[in-house]
């Protein structure tokens, strides 16, 4: 069994906290809230970072998730596939003080990959002709047209995950895994939440959804800390 | 308003047959498992990383499983979790028999609009443009005619479009309509309660009627 | 628990001959052999098919994996990454017996990955200027070129899994994944080899690689029938 | 020609520092490991699919389990599957530290020839473009001459190119080089048992020579 912390990868969120600057490109894990990292998010928060440049599935909900740093307006931009949970952001958009950029939602996790694993963007005929194409270039083949999507990368992501090994190696749970995986390959300093940390040796080598190699900071999980959508209504 | 979304949910349920996979978008289509008899096995596949999607279960929810919008269900035997690039080349690539989505307006000729009313509502377009465009099936669900009584199939969509040429079939509570290879919006059935009168003036596009034209009776 | 074959995807190898057709488009799994399905390697031998258009990772050895077919001189192309391993391979194409276009390696799961997710390619600097661009289309965009990779799927996929259940849900052992999951993507009749087929609800859904949406006919291996390279050297 | 292949693994060996991730190409840089001491831990990974790859295991050798070259491994704890799809992508996108490839040509502005050798070898390109192409360092190495004597560092490459611009360092058994901005060749070690007119009269690309030169002396 490996000695604790190996690979200097087990840290602190109050360590973590200078890795949140002013300015940076930010991609965040999670659908809906669910698999967003709740630590992570305070941390966000506490950092102080502002004019942030967020990439993620949607804009959680304004007590869930990316929600609570995007209502404190200090997101400068936000490319997401739907904000429809957080009415805050909409506000925000109209008002001119968030711009926002729509994407499909599998062709956005789709460009997050494109930029993880190092390819040059893709092609699609899915948003060409609507106003989701935006200024993207149209490429055309053999008499075929279709939008070019761009890789995406980002200076830092967040990921939640079930398990992680000292390693980094990760393991997820249920549909808390979504885009996680590719949070970590397009960051260049990956943070990861895990709600167990384990020596490593710990996991099996076939379970491993992320190896260790994408990532590069991990803290312990405190667990979730908001009232989920359907808690809100039953109680 | 509510009964209203039964009637268009139910009459969406007769349209799962066993062993397809079927992909739900929110709103209307939401509701359609509840019409479901339990002997039709499906499987649900929900946007975020799920295949084998069960339903909410009574006790013992557990956030880290829910469906695309955020609520919890169950896995059933053989269901299997997957991340969302994954999830959406399923979608992508045709794997999903049937689409069943939400709609703002339908033209005859199958363009969807469902994602934005500018200005008003900004939900953002989430998965409808991947489901559009990979589903084998599409079946657009919405109330016949919007809060002002005006028809919601149109000729061509006033609101942004999701997806071009993309609905095989629209149910509302007055009628069933299919859309024959893009181009030709037929009349298939006249749902409970309305006449052929109702449905020809609040409806905006042409429309054919076919030759096997159900007429329901009232329920 | 579900009743046996309640999918009716469990089959013999009998049955899969008549899925071997002249002509057919074939994507096969594996990586020197390593994760390609015998047994459907012998039945695809056994159909007589011929003419037939191969694509995968490498040629194979000439007694192991689809090397065994090719020795047989009824593969018209081979799209593939090398064919170090097989050179009655090497033969064939200088005798213009076998037509070979040679990918690189990570570009040709790639495009197998493009196909099978319903994407239209994608875009890429490597291989740019070498020869390996053959005619394919050079994209400009803001002022770097890079080459276009179409996205390939094929007519029929064979597949090498450790378990299937009755649905197609597929686990894979080790170094046996490799563009396993991938061949299952993009084939439009995706026939799985598993060393075992269990019940409906015996897989945990979180270990599962490729969900049986993909997965058409599954047959139960009866081992591998080669000497691998190293046990031939040993002996 | 054993024993040179040794000698130029045992210099590539002194170039993997702890905590590296390494990915070894076939051919001269797959008998790197046997002279890395047991105190440096690194993770080698392979195109296949396995990020912490072992020895070969004296016994109970896996089919399943093997390098890229199909010979048997074992995995280290930490160690990881995974397909080669995931495994390309961190080669591309430089997560890979250390890439030791082996070369048939090397040209003095660092351009690799190794996949061809027209109407002879054919062996395919395999991952070297890849491996080439996101290598954060690429080493390659080769003997310095060809069967005839002729130089193989040059300053064209005569064999088709595998990728232009990438190599960082060439070792041979006569000698080390770097390779600074993808331009200029310098002469960094001079191996045990050569001078540098060995060097000189058998590199055909021109190079500098570093202030720092190291000179081997006869081990």
């Amino acid at each position: 069994m490996a000695e604790k912390n190996t690979f200097n990868k087990c840290t602190d969120y109050k360590r973590i906290k200078s890795f949140f600057r002013d300015d940076m490109k930010l991609l965040f894990g999670g659908f809906g809230g669910v698999g967003t990292p709740p630590g992570l998010i305070d941390c966000l928060i506490d950092s102080g970072a502002k004019n942030v440049h967020l990439i993620g599935n949607d804009a959680g909900f304004p007590w869930i998730g990316i929600g609570k740093f995007i209502v404190l307006e200090r997101a400068a931009t936000l490319i997401a596939s739907h904000i429809g949970s957080n009415p805050v952001a909409g506000d925000l958009m109209n008002k001119g003080k968030l711009k926002i950029e729509f994407s499909p939602q599998g062709i956005l996790v789709e460009r997050i990959r494109s930029g993880g694993t190092g390819l040059d963007g893709f092609l699609t005929e899915i948003g060409l002709g609507t106003e989701l194409a935006y200024d993207k270039p149209v490429i055309e083949l053999k008499n075929k047209r279709y939008l070019y999507e761009s890789p995406i990368k980002a200076d830092v992501g967040i990921v939640y995950a079930r398990k992680a090994d000292e390693f980094g190696n990760l393991v997820f749970d249920k549909t808390a895994r979504n885009n996680n995986p590719y949070v970590a390959m397009a960051s260049k300093v990956t943070i990861v939440e895990a709600e167990e940390i384990v020596p490593v040796g710990n996991l099996d080598p076939e379970e491993i959804i992320v190896p260790g190699i994408y990532v590069d900071h991990i803290v312990t999980s405190t667990g979730i800390n908001w009232k989920w959508i359907w808690e809100t209504l039953e109680k | 308003m509510g009964d209203i979304r039964k009637i268009i949910a139910r009459r969406a349920a007769a349209e799962i047959r066993e062993g397809m996979i079927v992909n739900l978008g929110i709103g209307i289509p939401s509701l359609v498992p509840e019409f479901i008899p339990s002997s039709v096995s499906v499987y649900f596949q929900a946007e975020n990383g799920i295949l084998g999607m069960g339903p909410e279960p009574l006790e013992n929810k557990d956030g880290n499983l829910s469906n695309a919008a955020g609520y919890p269900v169950s896995i059933l035997p053989g269901g299997s979790y997957f991340d969302s690039a994954v999830s959406f080349g399923m979608i992508r690539s045709g794997y999903i028999d049937l689409s069943i989505l939400g709609a703002l307006e339908v033209s005859g000729k199958g363009d969807l609009a469902n994602w934005i009313v500018p200005g008003k509502k900004v939900p953002g377009v989430g998965g409808a443009m991947e489901l559009a465009y990979g589903a084998k099936n599409l079946i657009a669900l919405m109330p016949h005619c919007d809060k002002n009584g005006r028809p919601k199939i149109v000729r061509k969509c006033s609101l942004p479009i999701t997806t071009y040429h993309c609905v095989n079939k629209i149910i509302t509570e007055r009628a069933v309509f299919c859309i024959i290879n893009n181009e030709e919006l037929q009349l298939e059935e006249i749902m409970p309660g309305y006449n052929l009168a109702d449905i020809k003036n609040y409806t905006e596009a042409g429309f054919t009627i076919s030759q096997e034209l159900i007429i329901n009776k009232e329920a």
